[in-house]
């Protein structure tokens, strides 16, 4: 099944077990069912409680966080991810805050969706990956979905957490199969909110990556493996942040190199706070610095030939950790 | 305008009424002294002038009405609940405190109040709030402003969604003439009554400083937000008779003499001096020892 | 509406006007028809039905005015400059592009010309510029919005400035009567007029395919803007003719009729069947001739 | 002379000097001059040139990239650097992008000025340090105001650079001296954008801080010296990012132990991003990871007993680099 369609399956599952939740977002009414489908044939069956917005993100994430104020469940579409700029305010000075800043916990289960990433030629304002922006933000959790991961127990331990949450979803992976199981060459295991994949046990290379950088990790892996003869296990977890790795730490302790691969462009990167906390765990074991490998420090051209310069590819994963 | 001999022009005033009133004026009073004195920290708002708008508002509310306000919000506070030592409390972060402290004045979660300190910000928040009541019963969200909020965009975001989806939302706008140190005319282009019915919301403006007035405009208003499950907006035009936080206040001598002169209070003086005097006896008193008492408390605890 | 036997209901149109209508809309049908053919990367928005709209406008525009374009840009940019090669090779990533490739359909910067793929982003820069064309001459900047773009709180914060600081700021809206796919009746409450209003912002709604209607209710309000250093909005009543992006049309049959019917295309064909027949074999080629050469040129570079 | 007339001062200078300099925020203008006071004068000196403006932080910052883009210079006061959330749209997705999405450099000479930080007691949303959140934005500045650097040259160097900035002033730091020279016990060199403030050459630990931090980092080395006898250097970089160390490279050189604080947050640092690379650039030469000193990961509470708990004190800066 696609990741689209896994999505999509995992929304309908989702509103009919629970009825406290909503989901409002540009354009995500039928026929139209969003911009990327994902929300396809939700509001024929659940009517009002799937709301077609006008534009305005940062209004339908205040409206969202009013729902789940008040007793309901809401998730938000923003139709790019790269127009959660918009909702800045409403998520970090409003939705994080209140479920601390009043001195007590009060929950507020929010989920906003944020197709994300390049490499469909969108162009500069439509292909972003701003995960790196949203890290950090006391009361407010970062997510990014994977093939490996179900995101209806995602969607379900956010909720359950009542915490808000941005849920990053890459726009390409969106068209890639999910993945259990392995590949022929890599086994795929999944754990506490971590997908391990590897071909042997106790790799000295291990990567650290996003669920949209998947098949790109993968691809550089069996490179690596079959060309290069490094063995190395990637490690995708489904939360980016607060990142726990003790479900991951026997991985870790055996890793000599650590390299962590994002979307985002480089400068203040995930990579950069995953390093933070694994730079200390791991002092004294490590042979090198943790590579970083990122997008360039650019904006994302519209041209594909372009495009690619400025986008993660395979062969950047590779190199970085055959370097 | 004020001759020397003038008719009585305000209604007669119920006693809960006027004393919450002057609760709220002496709550306010006291914050300024406290500050002058150097013993509160932070900064504050006090709503001297405004005391009637919630007093009259929040009579027309009801237990599970959202009430969302802004950083000039104790008097929303206190008409709504009549909790001073809690508020005290909360903003000189001490035992009792509504939010043990970590709020503060701008930042209250009380039962269904919840105040913050970005403007604009609650609005779309509210119409969710509003959504959910509209679900359920027969709530309303109502969402206090001030006229220099009107600049900001989210505003209108939240006006657009809560007329097309009728969300039962009340906007009480307290249109003091002023932001911060910003005349109106200086920062609002146009008209708040222009502005609503631009988005088909339904609009109504009060101009007078007698709480039975102010709030017998706005029953019909409540009323229809309530049964109709529509937005409406309510003006209520108002004097800030005190500075913005502490101390600054920039205007000119005739700016403030007319602000003096537009306050409830000035009208409520004149019009029934006795009432007022004995009232307002008890109710500095009150607020004297709620001073007092919370002051002697130990601080607040948060974990 | 429409009879079998039917007077002419447009005025004359001239050759320059029918031409450049036609050249738009034959660029735009050929990235639809690369699109298809799998020969284009990424997205686009056509302005089928809509060509009319930049074609009035920029005859009123002076070279030293600045336009504001949007996602729905190729028409606003070919009525202003007539450079249809460097924007197909824009669009295609070819040599000779406006931007290099870098910005594609949605990202154009080119003399006084600058599109974005953010709605409603530009209103406020727009206000920034028009500012500056106050202070330094008779220039004006003019921003084309969609009816949905009115969701969004920016266009409200920069129509509030503008009328406050007297910006000589033209907004354009073409209202085609949806978003994306949402009818716009489900998505902005009130109307584009009244929100003008309430910001005290002039506003003139034009409902007519006929370029030279367009354009004549325009030219006072240009006029108007350039003179008293005021911001206006002109409301272009059109119909969206080809789907949002490619081929994400969920209209019903009616719908689609109706726009069709709506199209200007439509009105000219049936009215001057003979000059658009002549001039469109013209376009058609011409613009046919432009994909073979840009799409013939190498890839574009970037450093 | 402190730290607000010296800004103050500065912003006459500047505008005196470049008629094409504007000036806009809330409550800019005269008599009020500002929350903070810092544009006093300038509104009855300069006119029109200075304009007071709507609560509308997302619309001056958009007006102030149009005036840059047109062929001004401007600078924008946002009363609350909390509220640049608002704006975070305008600045990541136009001002910034604009410098190179349309295929060739383009000009955007535009500051966003940013009171910040707490120990005020304003309370959660208005004692937020949201540098962090700015950090690896293609094309975009981020600076901080220190008591070491001119805040003229440095407004004069982001308008020459054309790269449009972020430049977060601490509202403590608004009340302390300026300084140069030294304190005594420690002699202050400004070099190339950093102050360096050392009791001896080439210590063993090294400290690096932004501007609004140097009250509380300056009492550390003191406490550090003469109870501790540790000798530790303070670096304080007036541009935090892109962030440039080869003016420092002796004193990085030296160094055993590296210590990063900030009053932002922790996870997600602007202290991360320094250690990625410091990490790299330091190999094998430190004895220990770097450490980071943050405010934790906890929203600032009002009360000043417990403000005080959620931001960055002496002594947590002397515990860290202690221990
Ligand atoms: C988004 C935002 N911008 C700026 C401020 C700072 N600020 C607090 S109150 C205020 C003026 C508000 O004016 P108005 O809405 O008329 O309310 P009033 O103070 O007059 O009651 C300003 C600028 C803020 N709190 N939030
Ligand atoms: C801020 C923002 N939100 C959403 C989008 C995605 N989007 C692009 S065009 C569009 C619809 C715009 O409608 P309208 O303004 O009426 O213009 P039209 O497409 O009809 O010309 C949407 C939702 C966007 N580009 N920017
Ligand atoms: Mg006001
Ligand atoms: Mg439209």
């Amino acid at each position: 099944m696609r990741v689209a369609e896994h999505l999509n399956r995992s929304l309908h599952a989702l509103m009919e077990n629970d009825p406290s939740v909503h989901l409002l977002g540009e354009d995500v009414s039928d026929p139209y069912g969003g911009a990327f489908k994902i929300t396809k044939g939700l509001s024929d069956r659940f009517g009002p409680r799937v709301m077609s917005t006008p534009l305005s993100e940062g209004g339908i994430v205040g409206v969202g966080a009013g729902l789940a104020l008040a007793g309901d469940r809401a998730i938000v579409e923003i139709m790019f991810g790269d127009f959660a700029t918009l909702a800045f305010d409403q998520l970090v000075n409003f939705a994080a805050k209140s479920t601390t800043m009043y001195g007590r916990r009060v929950d507020v289960p929010l989920i906003v969706r944020l197709p994300t990433g390049g490499r469909r030629g969108y162009g500069p304002t439509h292909s972003q990956s701003l995960q790196k922006h949203f890290i950090g933000v006391p009361g407010l959790s970062v997510y990014e979905m994977s093939p490996f991961h179900d995101a209806g127990r995602l969607f379900g331990e956010i909720f359950a957490s009542g915490t808000p949450a941005v849920f990053f979803e890459d726009k390409v992976l969106y068209t890639k199969p999910m993945l259990s199981g392995g590949d022929g060459l890599h086994t795929f295991e999944v754990r506490d909110g971590w997908a391990v994949i590897r071909a042997e046990r106790d790799t000295e290379d291990v990567l650290l990556a996003p669920g949209g950088l998947t098949d790109r990790a993968v691809a550089a892996l069996r490179d690596l493996l079959l060309e290069d003869e490094i063995a190395c296990t990637l490690l995708v977890p489904a939360r980016l942040h607060p990142l726990d790795v003790t479900p991951v730490a026997d991985v870790l302790a055996a890793a000599k190199r650590v390299h962590v691969a994002e979307d985002g462009t480089a400068g203040g990167t995930w990579g950069a706070e995953v390093a933070r906390l694994l730079h200390e765990r791991l002092w004294g074991r490590l042979t090198a610095p943790i590579t970083h490998i990122s997008a360039p420090d650019s904006i994302i051209p519209t041209a594909a030939h372009l495009e690619a310069r400025c986008t993660v590819q395979p062969a950047d994963i590779r190199r970085a950790i055959n370097k | 305008m004020i001759g020397a001999v003038r008719e009585r022009t305000l209604t007669p005033v119920s006693e809960a009424d006027l004393s919450r009133m002057l609760r709220i004026r002496h709550f306010e009073k006291a914050l300024l002294r406290l500050f002058e004195q150097g013993r509160l920290n932070g900064t504050t708002h006090t709503c001297l002038g405004q005391e009637h708008v919630p007093v009259a508002v929040s009579a027309l509310l009801r237990p599970e009405d959202h009430v969302f306000s802004n950083h000039r919000g104790h008097g929303h506070f206190l008409a709504r609940y009549d909790e001073p030592h809690a508020l005290l409390a909360e903003i000189t972060g001490r035992e009792g405190a509504l939010c043990n402290g970590v709020g503060g004045s701008q930042h209250i979660y009380h039962e269904r109040f919840l105040s913050t300190g970005v403007q604009g910000e609650s609005l779309p928040v509210a119409v969710g709030v509003a959504l959910r009541h509209k679900r359920t019963g027969d709530g309303i969200a109502c969402a206090y402003v001030g006229d220099g909020t009107w600049g900001e965009g989210s505003v209108y975001e939240a006006l657009n969604m809560a007329q097309l989806w009728g969300a039962p939302l009340l906007v009480v706008v307290e249109h003091n003439r002023i932001a911060q140190s910003t005349p109106t005319g200086a920062q609002l282009a146009g008209s708040i009554a222009g502005r609503c019915a631009g988005f088909g919301v339904r609009h109504e403006r009060v101009e007078s400083p007698d709480v039975n007035v102010v709030r017998g405009a706005l029953a019909p208003l409540v009323d229809y937000v309530r049964r109709e499950k529509r937005p409406a907006v309510f003006e209520a035009s108002v004097h800030r008779a005190g500075p913005h936080s502490k101390g600054d206040d920039t205007r000119t001598a005739a700016e403030l003499a007319e602000a003096a002169a537009g306050d409830w209070y000035a009208h409520y003086t004149r019009d029934f001096p006795a009432q007022v005097a004995a009232l307002e006896e008890i109710e500095r008193a009150f607020i004297d020892a709620a001073v007092e008492n919370v002051l002697a408390r130990p601080l607040s605890e948060w974990s």
